[in-house]
């Protein structure tokens, strides 16, 4: 099968990020494959996530851990849910890892809740993978600007 | 007018003002947070000569260094000329420190090494200027602990019966030894301090807040502090308290089970521990960690390390790191794991903490009622065999121990 | 020192320290907001036993509920145990609330219902605790008044002159009823509360502030404020004052002129207001709604009703919503309508005035002049035939009468 | 005529995006069909314009109105005008309505004036129609996340 | 030669932004022309850069001298460095100046350093040319939103 | 309690707190930023009658006006009805000011034209307001001064041997006169305003912080502060300090060396100024511009001016424009690029400046030392042949001058 171009990867990764901004976590949990990684880095881009702390580093099941508890309507750090909204741009397909397609964005989210507005930013790295004829995510990095600072909570699917 | 600590905090319930006056914030610096012995960090996040981290007590900036000859030492980040910060990477390893502002060097142990064009000050060696030095360092089982009074109690004299939980973790290590090596999250919360060492020694709260993340996980944690729970809430004395589960765990009697796991899992871990101490490693394996906040600011929650800092009246940054057992890697990264799951921004216990320590802060706006209530388990105190009082697993046994320390320490910082 | 009122409020003129000053906005909370009776909402916003929705009075964040009996009442936002807020939700219908940390209830009437592992109280009942209430909640005409003062005036009181005006926008319903069902536009000023109540007293700003969308509208409302109108500013005593535009509409003589439109228009709407009043029905449709200011939070413009909730000495959210009259669907569209086309963060009118607050709170910085100006009129003041103080549609006769009331409050606050 | 595509899709909303950053009020008003619609919803993104408080719902004739008012240079809330530049990204195609394509995305707004700088953001619903071998705006809804919340003045073109 | 097309110009600014953003100082002079012209006004988007004060107006020689200041890793201000990521978006090709492919973007840009978190944004006007079969950058204008107002340092390459 | 100026500064030393405490700013706005002669731009900038610009003094928002009969003068922004702003545009043309709020207008000079409607206030010329002025304004080479009390010491007793270095300055121009056209940049610093102050008359700090940019350029200027120069720093009184580079500049002995060039880059300029002064041109050209800092506010380095303004006790906006030279177009453009390379927010110097006032600013919240050191060079200063202090090229010797005027002032403020 061909690895997706461009165009697809964008609206691919525009379909994630409003599944996510809206809460459709149900939607949002099926986009994953099964050898599913997602990562949220701390203190700077590069530690390695098996030795060191990590915002989050959730593999396949804690990923359906993380929805299933914020499905419950009981984790008060999403309920009430964060108003936001994320745009995904510079989007650059930087090569291909065995089956899947490599591709890095910048992001921008801005978060409004009783808390007040938080500003959100970074670098996301995404390995994408073409199951039947849609696209799975395989693997999301997200390194944020401020990842050496102390953070907000950071409860909504980022 | 002075505060009157004596009115605000009594018996059973405390008031308001404690967590949103500035001027109560202020004094606490002061007869607190640089008084009293705070943890800022742990000897093996300096392993090395010359290692160095930059850490913060309260608001000041300061970097904890390990000299030439082993010594961990505390040096304020601010240059003796102009006050320039001297230090702005968040670690590394250098003998000295250059301020880059006219390039004065000063040895890792605060003394000041030279400074150019030395003529301006009537050659070498003229200046008796050096870095600020935090008066006491001390540590216990790695964890370094500063006071900013040249004088008062030893760190044992402070740590008191809180020594023991700390001699309880380390002893989890089949070396004896405890690192905190898996650096920091830092979590910011729009709260006073004290609303996060209160939850700390909260057991009321978790059957509530938490209630999501158990239900999902199926996880037994919620019945440790339920009603039915033989668990029991310590106050240590000094300000320290303690959950002590080991009554649950004693009635399991599943060697391993307050990990969550089975000895089947670890088996080299547990080989080692049982080879080290014999018969009572199954003691050791049964009761495993502990859960205890040591005032002000040192919590540990079985696998996981948290050191407070606070940061304004209304806001505090929590800083969490994973145990890691010295020779124990099998643990290790099983440690590291379930506490990046469940600690920091994102964690699926703390992040729901957060959200009530800011909800916290924001009630405490409103006129009325004035006071928080404390009263829990007042009726049903006892004094255990060792003379600590002791109340039920969701009782505010904890909070009232902290609340009497806390106000003797600020009457006694007013009479000074 | 304490703060000079009878220096800083001057027949003719007010200090500008009092727009700024940090002490003053404080005292001004204690005297002012959380004493006389403030505006909160309107008993249409929880029509049904149960509803509820969040308020707040100054930095009070309060919860309005409808009781099982039907009552309306003011919570505050603030758990008995810990403080935690115990209504995150901005709306809804409940008969009890939750405390999500401990898991505590509450009645929407304030009791505490529940407090889970009551042991730990000694059982059940055995906490003479419950959520703060508003000590004093009155209505009128269905808006909702709060006081946080136990003892004082009336509402009725306090209301005086101002009553009579609320009564007039209610007869303008064919059931005699107003209901503020349109929901919240909520608009954030960097400005001083009393620089927006001032503007909604002001006759002298429209042609000039309003200028332009009067000009590419052909807005007959600039015209209402000119030199030449017949229209008066009255002074109603109690620090209320109105723009009495109704010499002007008694003069054009038009039913519905008022509203920019005609009979024909609105024909149910006039055949139930003609049958339903009679002969008095032509004044009625012919003088229209109140433009009043209720001292010290309550605008009443037409068709728009705004309430001011004071945030920081130099920080004010205005709310505003349009007025719907119960019974006149044929109205209410048409009200909603043109009063979002006037008010709000895009407001065509109250955009232009909340810039002007917004730079007149920047001016205000500077040390000259130090006063502000309010003698506009004081020359050609007179007493009208109801012994109220009234000046030319474009005076400051009711900037005086709000800062007279002001300094009596401000003053007594200080005596007592 | 075909429905317009992504790429022009974008370059007209890029273009809207332009002169309403500019303040070139006759070549933004100038988008617009008859029958248009521009609304921002207040409260939440779901309310019912016709009966609940908004904080812009404007026909053809009041966004001429407004137009109008801001040409007059008196409009004060606009003037000076607001330094300002938006972002739009996520840009999806979401369907077809008659002879309409309807399309979504994120901005961020960064807006500088004597006040200070506001950060505004959220989700846009356009509806967009050829007309001869153009594009028309018929339906812009904005959504702030931040519409729960109190707003400071939004006098500019958003 | 063909001029090039908004996808190749896309890809371009995401990757010089990308070299910018990641302090890749010699990558990111690698595309200037040697007739350079990088220019950061002050004061409003129009002023003249010859007898009017600007942030930066560097010319090819002064963009190396930039370039060379930050590579000796004592140019305090930017180091240590700041952790920063921008979005480039609203990309329109506006035109064409002799061999230049003359265009626009928006971007914001959040930098993260021990000062706090800055929010930058603006207007960014590229002239790109074709060398050989890679695309060149001859001139860049930033214009930022609050360029009227105090600046807090900007150091980095914008 | 009051602040003891006389134990916070002292001959060698500094206290930190100077630069953190907000009550000794608010006391430093009223004894210094209100008092003395702060700089607040120059006359070029208002070249036509009716031009004005918008400048600050400290928090206060003045207009920098050119009356019709050509006299500069400095106005409030603020009106003198309601306190609005009456411009909100930064620079422009206009013989009056019309205030939006209520269409009140003034001329340039700050007396009240009109009111509309003025029935309201008894009929025309009623009213004896207008906008606030700055009581005493003063120019010296075409730099405009402002002083806000009415009486102390004038202009010319301020500036004192400062004055001498604005007319080397002017002298560098074929007409004698300099011209602040280019605009200004505007770059803000989280730093207290005399952490500015003191690095401008700092020496010590240029081959260290500026390293970076000497060592790529090759610059000859970080050796103009080394060991070796023979260049001085000159105390000269009321606060004022200067660099005087002169000493170096005579050594080398090339005519437009101080600008980094040589006669051959620039001929007409040359041409002009030999014409003009003859002999003495040899001279003019050598010796350069000035290197001094004009208590409080006023800085010149050569070819750049600045213009400090405190925001907070934290926060300090830095103006900064080229120095542009009447009748030398071959010179002005040079003098503009080498401006715009070297300052503001990305200048390859002072980007690195600002960072080191921001890392002192945060250094000085460490409670140790308590002080800054200023003792650089007490050993080695003399006295010059016309009576100045003088130190060596980098010693402190500005910064003590500056402390003890300072310390005057506060002193002399806190007697009043
Ligand atoms: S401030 Fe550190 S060397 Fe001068
Ligand atoms: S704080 Fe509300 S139940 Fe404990
Ligand atoms: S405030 Fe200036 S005219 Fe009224
Ligand atoms: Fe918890
Ligand atoms: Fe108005
Ligand atoms: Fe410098």
């Amino acid at each position: 099968m061909s690895s997706p171009e461009l165009g697809e990867i964008e609206r691919f990764l525009y379909r994630e990020a409003r599944l996510a901004d809206e809460h459709d976590y149900d939607g949002w949990e099926a986009l994953w494959t099964d050898d599913a990684l997602y990562w949220v880095p701390a203190g700077g881009p590069d530690t390695d996530p098996r030795s060191q702390m990590s915002v989050i580093y959730d593999n396949r099941s804690r990923i359906r851990t993380r929805i299933s508890q914020l499905k419950t309507g009981k984790r008060y750090s999403q309920s009430p849910p964060s108003n936001m909204r994320r745009l995904i741009s510079n989007v650059e397909v930087v090569g291909v890892e065995g089956t899947d397609t490599v591709a890095e964005a910048n992001f921008v989210l801005v978060e409004s809740r009783e808390r007040g507005t938080t500003l959100w930013s970074g670098r996301v790295t995404y390995r994408l993978r073409r199951v039947e004829d849609d696209i799975r995510l395989a693997y999301k990095k997200v390194v944020l600007v401020n990842s050496a600072e102390a953070l907000s909570t950071l409860a909504f699917l980022i | 007018m002075t505060v009157q600590y004596s009115e605000l905090i009594q018996p059973e319930r405390v008031h308001g003002s404690l967590y949103t006056d500035p001027e109560i914030f202020a004094e606490e610096l002061e007869r607190i947070w640089y008084r009293t012995w705070v943890c800022v960090g742990h000897v093996s996040e300096v392993a090395q000569p010359g290692d160095y981290v930059r850490k913060n007590v309260a608001a000041q900036d300061v970097i904890m260094t390990r000299s030439a000859d082993g010594e961990v030492g505390l040096l304020l980040n601010r240059c003796a000329h102009r006050g320039n910060l001297v230090c702005e990477d968040r670690r590394g390893n250098s003998s000295a420190f250059r301020c880059p502002y006219h390039g004065w060097t000063y040895r890792n142990t605060g003394e000041l090494l030279g400074y150019p064009y030395n003529q301006g000050y009537g050659g070498k060696n003229k200046l008796e200027l050096g870095l600020g030095r935090v008066p006491r360092v001390d540590t216990y089982q790695g964890f370094v602990f500063a006071s900013f009074a040249a004088e008062g109690p030893t760190l044992k004299e402070h740590l008191g019966a809180a020594a023991g939980e700390l001699d309880r973790l380390a002893r989890l290590s089949p070396e004896g030894e405890v690192e905190l090596t898996a650096g920091w999250l830092r979590h910011r919360a729009k709260a006073n301090w004290k609303l996060l060492v209160e939850n700390e020694t909260d057991g009321y709260h978790p059957q509530f807040v938490h209630g999501s993340v158990f239900s999902v996980t199926g996880s037994p944690i919620g019945a440790l502090y339920s009603d039915k729970s033989t668990a029991v809430t310590r106050d240590l004395g000094g300000g320290h308290s303690e959950n002590d589960l080991r009554p649950e765990f004693r009635r399991a009697a599943r060697p391993m089970g307050w990990f969550g796991t089975s000895e089947a899992r670890v088996p080299d871990y547990v080989a080692k521990m049982r080879a080290l101490h014999g018969e009572q490693a199954e003691e050791i394996l049964i009761e495993g960690a502990p859960h205890v906040m040591v005032f002000p600011n040192l919590f540990i929650a079985e696998i996981s390390v948290f050191m407070i800092q606070p940061t304004a009246v209304d806001e505090t940054v929590q800083n969490v790191t994973a145990v890691q057992l010295k020779g124990a890697p099998e643990m290790n990264g099983r440690l590291l794991s379930q506490c990046v799951g469940s600690v920091g921004p994102a964690g699926m216990l703390l992040a729901d903490d957060s959200e009530m320590y800011e909800r916290n802060q924001r009630g405490m706006a409103a006129r009325r009622p004035e006071w928080l209530d404390i009263r829990r388990g007042v009726g049903r105190e006892r004094i255990d065999e060792n003379g600590f009082r002791i109340g039920a697993a969701n009782d505010e046994t904890g909070m009232r121990g902290f609340w009497s320390h806390y106000r003797g320490l600020m009457e006694e910082g007013a009479a000074r």
